[in-house]
């Protein structure tokens, strides 16, 4: 038979109207590695969640297409049957039980057992564990990887290089591990653990697993991998080796993704002068999204965009000013230096919040759509409120409220039964656009807005964009858009801020050229100098 | 697997003997101890004074002449019972050692004179 | 029937069960010869008299604090209104009055320690809430024995010192709200309509209090905290709030209680005070992070409904006192129920 | 194992043992003021020990699996009620009677632990406030049965265990027949101070058991799933069977443990002896230094004598102090709850501390 481990043909996947993956086909040779990049919602992980056959996948329909083990046809309908047919998979945030030893966690749920009498009775489950055997055998798998893991040691007590190398001597202590899927493993590592986990990785590799290798880090992948193949929109746009293409190459394929239905603008360059706020040496803690030191101007009037891949930490800097997270560094808005870590102070000064977070922190699902959009207005600025008592009985004015959504409801054009409609029965897009209206009801200086276009249908993006530029153009509101959609971001920014590992990158006209930005993305040096152009 | 339930339908089956055994064992039963003139188809059982009556061993009571008690005994099956009749001193005069069975029910009654007297239907369920 | 099934599956089981329960009990009772109009009455009395404290659930669930086991907390306030108004001799309406007034101080101190500490420990309210109730009611216990009160009617004879397990209000303010504006049609039928006035006031001036600024605030935190404070609302400043409200509602509950009940209970009384009301709540309808008034109210007249029916029907068909272990079954069944379903209470 | 426990700093270390510090303290001050002889308090120390080590034991198994403080262990105490109170009505008398009780109590014990596993299954994260009020609501059911159907569906024929009125079971059930026959049926005397031997030999084999237990597969899964359910589940353990299984261990436990607690004390209060039972025998566990997420067979001990011993002296204390035997007996029911309190506190504010260290070490180096 072929020294083919993996052949993925024809594979289309849609959720619902939206297709993520179209007609796409993967082939992977024993012993070999496969780079595998493309931005957010490529559908990288659509892809290796089909070949690991999730629930999720056959819960919303299936997918078109084969997928071929060593020559013979497979599809798997759970995790588990995959990792039986020797398929393991390491993610970047850990599965490993933190209170357990290395040795523990590598052979988790497959531990060697000694057999007693009661195993007739109540089943191997009641086996004694063979701690001699199962670390021997964790040991030897840590061999085969030639790093340096003290098998004794609790996990929660390890760096975090330590960790990633537990999770993947796991995998491959299976004994029929053939295909190992690497999900951004070396996203938490220092340079250093990247080094050794790659050079762990080749090791793999020449002993006959095929690995497929996910990652934003270009340079990396250039140099892991023998392969390489590029996503973009669920279709694959580029498949080299590695040794004849380069990042630049990379790059341009991974961007310019085509959005439907997006009004394009004449990209007028306009050009603004009075700084509203200057940030400096922000940093953020953000979960998943850490920012580490932002330096960054917004000027007044102005549509800025910052973008960059999930997990470098744009989500962060909005958060962060507004108090939601823990955060340090000096913010100025409008001259005044601007306290973090109190949600209350930025909300009073007005700048605005749309957060990325919808359903959790945006809306109160079970309240009708009037609360929602007054809540944080009524809170804020006492709008909607009669007071009694001089001031002491502050009274919630429902009927204000109710006008002031109305209003709203036209303006935004949000589809609903009447006012006080429960969010949660609306669709996300009117979601958004309740979102956006407690944002406007606020009438904010300065507005931030992160990810507007996330999970809602086209029609929908292009009126929330709309909105927004709408505000800007008319109301002159200062709007920071937080996107992981760069060509959205194009259509209506005057600049774009890339966000990388925690840092600005880059900031450019929204007008340059996309590849450009992939360049930024990848936290590779742009061609075009900052500085040149972001004042105009 | 099979093998297993087989086990299984064991181990409750062994349970469920062991419980009958261990009931068996532990039953107490009360009966009565009856030192009284005791008449039975005609024929009368006379009192032969105060006596000494140890059941198996160990539970030991004194009864004298026309008075009864009670004495609890644990377990299904044979007994021993070892009776000693008494003179006015207190030291035995006459002693008789016999085996019998507990009708299984409560309340039997033993007669002494019956037993001293060498009939076989001392112990009975009484009506 | 699709439509029925929907009804039930919209106001939940145990509730539609219960309730044809009582409407069974209801009905049944003429045929074995219990009075439906003194049932009524007694149900109405109980009713007041509990109302209240089923009310001090609201606040707290409402900002996400879960169902108030704590409640012995603020009964205990009550308690120490109740006695000290006696301690002063005061009599009548003055003397219910002095006693709300003396046990305000006490509920708002305890209320904001019980709250921080609450603060502390989000997600694990409701275990240590009971456990905080318990452990309160014991060490009053100790206080009961040794705090100086010097009213004879209160401590005990022979010692001199140490309050009785029970002391009667009756010549000092038993009964004041219940004979207040009261009605009685013919021996049986009575509404104890000054109880139930009061507790009106009190659901009004709750629903005022939900419809300021601060009050939606409050319901905001419990609904969902991220938002609140991405809307600028301190989080632990509302639920402290909260905290405080409840235990107060619990102290004028228990005031209003004894009024009716004619008796102050010290000691272990208020030891399994709480369950009651949480369970009424919850057969109200209330899950374990929304409750509203209707809840209370139908509630507190369902649960009340089946304490009074219980033992006259029951008993009279059965001969026996049920009502006890049927108390029991149904005020756990229904925590329990909330706890298994209830949607997992957000705090972070 | 040695690895874990060296892994506690000590400051953790001090938070996990203040509660046992500062009953130590507590009755270093007490015992003198209540004017007991050592060789009394000797003595009751070991009988309480025998009374109530068995039950404490059974609390061990959910909370490796971490399911916190099995609040329901009193449905294994109930059912373990319902088995001696048929075997006094069988008048099955000394060991066999006990292990007849025992074996009647374990398919109750089972049915009831596999609800209540069931049940908790359904509350993931109240675990402890759910099966608390599971306890009250079995208790119902308990009562149910055994008040009314007891002696009318289920026949009891000894008049002296049922009520009056011809059906349910009397208020105090006398044990006579089982009265200490496990403590002392290898009677052992030192200094005129009885030893339960016969009680401590099965405590000592039900720890054996424990320890065992932990080294299985199944006590491996356990400790996987009370660590992080996720992560257990992707691994292919089957997380809702596994906790089931550790409640259910725990119910037919507490049933063995509750039939040895009577054994001991002689009389079985039919109404409420299994609510004292779990109360205080949680009191104990977390008064051992104990906490939700942690406990071993040491805290179970320590526990159970320091526990007791503030029980013991605390009214003499009182009566000596304040001159009122009373205070002392509210005193150290206030103790009993307010330790769980304690306990219950300082567990979630340190997994609150955890919750927040977790965040930091996801962020990465910043």
């Amino acid at each position: 038979m072929s020294s083919t481990l993996l052949r993925m043909e024809g594979i289309t996947k849609s959720f619902f109207e939206n297709t993520v993956l179209r007609n796409v086909n993967l082939t992977l040779e024993r012993g070999e590695i496969l780079g595998l990049v493309g931005e957010n919602g490529a559908g990288k992980s659509t892809l290796m969640n089909i070949l690991f056959g999730l629930p999720v996948i056959f819960e919303t329909g299936g997918f078109e297409g084969k997928i071929y083990l060593e020559g013979q046809e497979v599809c798997f309908t759970s995790p588990l049957q995959a990792l039986d047919a020797g398929i393991g998979m390491v993610h970047q945030e850990f599965s490993l039980i933190p209170g357990f030893t290395a040795v523990e966690n590598i052979v988790l749920n497959r531990e060697s057992t000694l057999y007693n009498f009661l195993v007739e009775i109540f089943g191997e489950r009641l086996a004694t564990l063979d701690y001699p055997k199962m670390k021997d055998r964790a040991i030897r798998a840590i061999k085969r990887l030639e790093v340096s893991i003290d098998p004794e040691m609790i996990i929660s007590e390890m760096p975090v290089g330590h960790k990633q190398f537990t999770e993947i001597a796991r995998e491959i202590e299976k004994e029929n591990t053939r295909l190992l899927v690497l999900d951004e493993p070396t996203a938490v590592l220092t340079e250093s653990e990247a080094e050794i986990l790659l050079e762990a990785v080749k090791r793999l590799a020449s002993q006959g697993i095929g690995i497929i290798f996910i990652s934003h880090r270009l340079q990396e992948v250039l140099e892991v991998s023998n392969r390489i193949v590029v996503l973009r929109d669920g279709e694959i746009t580029l498949e080299k080796k590695a040794s004849e293409t380069n990042i630049r190459e990379i790059a341009s394929a991974m961007v310019g993704r085509r959005i439907e239905g997006l009004t394009t603008r004449a990209a007028q360059e306009r050009v603004f002068s009075t700084p509203t706020m200057t940030i400096e040496h922000l940093w953020v803690d953000m979960p998943g999204e850490t920012v580490r030191d932002v330096n960054l101007t917004i000027y007044k009037g102005e549509i800025l965009g910052i973008g960059g891949l999930a997990g470098q930490g744009k989500l962060g800097i909005a958060n962060g000013i507004m108090g939601l997270y823990p955060a340090g560094g000096k913010v100025t808005f409008e001259g005044q230096p601007l306290p973090l870590n109190d949600p209350t102070i930025p909300l009073k000064k007005g700048i605005g919040f749309v957060s990325e977070d919808r359903r959790g922190v945006g809306l109160i699902l079970d309240e009708g759509i009037a609360l929602n959009i007054a809540f944080t207005a009524m809170q804020i600025h006492e709008l909607y409120i009669k007071k009694f008592l001089g001031g002491v009985v502050k009274w919630r004015d429902d009927r204000a409220i109710m006008k002031a959504a109305r209003e709203y409801i036209n303006m935004l054009a949000i589809k609903c039964l009447h006012e006080n409609q429960k969010v949660r029965e609306l669709s996300g897009g009117n979601q958004q656009k309740v979102c956006l209206a407690r944002a406007f009801a606020l009438n904010p200086k300065l507005l931030f807005v992160s990810e507007p276009t996330r999970g809602i249908d086209v029609g929908a993006k292009s009126l929330v964009l709309d909105m927004i530029y709408k505000r800007n153009r008319e109301q002159g509101t200062t709007i920071v858009v937080t996107s992981s959609e760069l060509e959205e971001m194009r259509a209506i920014c005057d600049r774009i801020a890339i966000v990388h590992e925690g840092k600005i990158a880059g900031i450019l006209p929204a007008s340059t050229d996309s590849s450009e930005f992939g360049l930024l993305l990848m936290g590779a040096k742009p061609t075009v100098e900052e500085g040149v152009i972001s004042v105009g | 697997m099979k093998k297993r339930l087989l086990m299984q339908i064991g181990l409750v089956l062994l349970l469920i003997i062991v419980s009958i055994f261990l009931y068996r064992i532990g039953k107490g039963f009360q009966i009565i101890v009856e030192n009284k003139d005791y008449t039975m188809e005609g024929t009368t059982f006379e009192v032969q004074g105060p006596v000494r009556v140890i059941f198996d061993d160990e539970h030991k009571l004194e009864l004298k002449e026309k008075s009864a008690d009670l004495v609890v005994l644990i377990g299904y099956g044979e007994h021993k019972i070892k009776v000693e009749v008494l003179d006015d001193e207190g030291n035995a005069v006459k002693s008789i050692e016999k085996t019998f069975k507990l009708s299984g029910k409560e309340g039997d009654l033993l007669s002494i004179p019956a037993l001293l007297s060498g009939s076989e239907r001392y112990i009975f369920k009484r009506e | 029937m699709d439509r029925i099934k929907k009804f039930i599956a919209d106001i939940g089981w145990p509730r539609a069960i219960i309730a044809l329960f009582l409407l069974s009990l209801f009905v049944l009772a003429p045929f074995v010869n219990v009075r439906i109009d003194s049932s009524i009455s007694d149900t109405l009395v109980r009713f007041g008299m509990n109302g209240i404290l089923v009310l001090a659930m609201v606040p707290m669930v409402q900002s996400g604090c879960g169902l108030n086991f704590g409640l012995p907390l603020g009964i205990i306030a009550g308690l120490l209104g109740a006695t000290i108004s006696l301690e002063l001799n005061a009599l009548g309406f003055l003397g219910f009055f002095t006693a709300i007034a003396i046990s305000i101080p006490f509920a708002v101190v305890f209320g904001f320690g019980y709250g921080q500490l609450l603060n502390r420990v989000k997600g694990g309210e409701m275990m240590i809430a009971t456990y905080v109730g318990f452990s309160s009611v014991a060490f009053m216990c100790i206080m009961w024995l040794l705090l100086p009160f010097r009213n004879p009617t209160m401590v005990w004879g022979y010692a001199g010192k140490g309050l009785r397990t029970t002391i009667s209000v009756q010549e000092y303010w038993g009964g004041v709200l219940n004979n207040f504006l009261s009605l009685r049609v013919g021996e049986f039928f009575f509404v104890p309509t000054g109880t139930i006035l009061f507790f009106a006031l009190m659901c009004l001036l709750l629903w005022m209090f939900f419809h300021t600024k601060t009050g939606s605030a409050m319901s905001a935190v419990g609904a969902n905290p991220e938002f609140a404070r991405a809307a600028g609302i301190h989080i632990d400043k509302m639920r402290t709030l909260s905290v405080i409200l409840s235990t107060l509602l619990g102290a004028i509950g228990i005031i209003v209680y004894e009024q009716s009940f004619g008796f102050i209970q010290l000691y272990m009384g208020p030891f399994y005070m709480a369950f009651p009301s949480v369970a009424a709540i919850l057969l109200g309808g209330a899950s374990i992070n929304r409750a509203s008034l209707t809840h209370v109210i139908i509630g507190t007249f369902l649960f009340q409904g089946i304490l009074t029916m219980t033992p006259s029907v029951i008993n009279s068909m059965l001969q026996t006192d049920m009502s006890e272990v049927i108390r029991i079954i149904v005020s756990n069944g229904m925590i329990l129920y909330a706890l298994t379903r209830g949607v997992r209470v957000k705090s972070r | 194992m040695k690895k874990r426990e060296a892994a506690f700093n000590l400051k953790r270390f001090l938070m996990a043992n203040i509660v046992p510090i500062i009953f130590i303290l507590l009755s270093i001050f007490a015992i003198p003021i209540s004017q007991f002889s050592a060789s009394y308090l000797i003595q009751e120390m070991l009988i309480r020990l025998a009374r109530n080590s068995f039950l404490v034991l059974s609390l061990l198994i959910p909370i490796i699996a971490g399911m916190g403080l099995n609040f329901g262990m009193v449905l294994g105490a109930m059912a373990g009620q319902i088995g001696l109170i048929l075997v006094s009505d069988w008048k099955v008398i000394g060991l066999p009677g006990m292990a007849l009780a025992a074996i009647i109590s374990t398919p109750l014990a089972i049915a009831l632990g596999w609800m209540c596993g069931a049940i908790l299954n359904k509350a993931k994260g109240r675990e402890m406030v759910t099966s608390y009020i599971l306890g009250f609501f079995v208790n119902g059911l308990y009562q149910l049965v055994v008040l009314y159907l007891f002696g009318y569906l289920v026949p009891i024929r000894s008049p002296e265990l049922v009520l009056s009125r011809g059906y349910g079971i009397r208020n105090a059930v006398n044990l006579l027949g089982i009265r200490n026959c496990l403590d002392y049926c290898i009677p052992l005397t030192i200094h005129g101070i009885k030893i339960p031997l016969g009680t401590f030999i099965v405590i000592a084999v039900f720890s054996f058991f424990i320890i065992w237990f932990r080294r299985t597969k199944l006590g491996q899964d356990m400790r996987a799933v009370g660590q992080d359910m996720e992560v257990a589940r992707s691994a292919g353990i089957p997380v809702e069977r596994t906790r089931l299984i550790s409640i259910l261990i725990s119910t037919v436990l507490a049933a063995y443990g509750q039939i040895i607690f009577l054994q001991n004390i002689g009389t079985l209060n039919t109404y409420n002896s299994h609510e004292q039972a779990g109360m205080f025998a949680i009191a104990a566990l977390l008064v051992g230094g104990a906490s939700v997420a942690k406990a071993t067979l040491p805290n179970v001990f320590v526990g159970v004598i320091l526990f007791h011993l503030m029980f013991v002296v605390s009214p003499m204390a009182g009566k000596y102090l304040i001159g009122q035997a009373q205070l002392g007996e509210y005193f150290r029911v206030f103790v009993s709850y307010g330790v769980v309190a304690v306990a219950l506190v300082i567990y979630e504010w340190r997994r609150a501390r955890e919750r927040a260290y977790a965040r930091r070490m996801f962020r990465g180096e910043a």
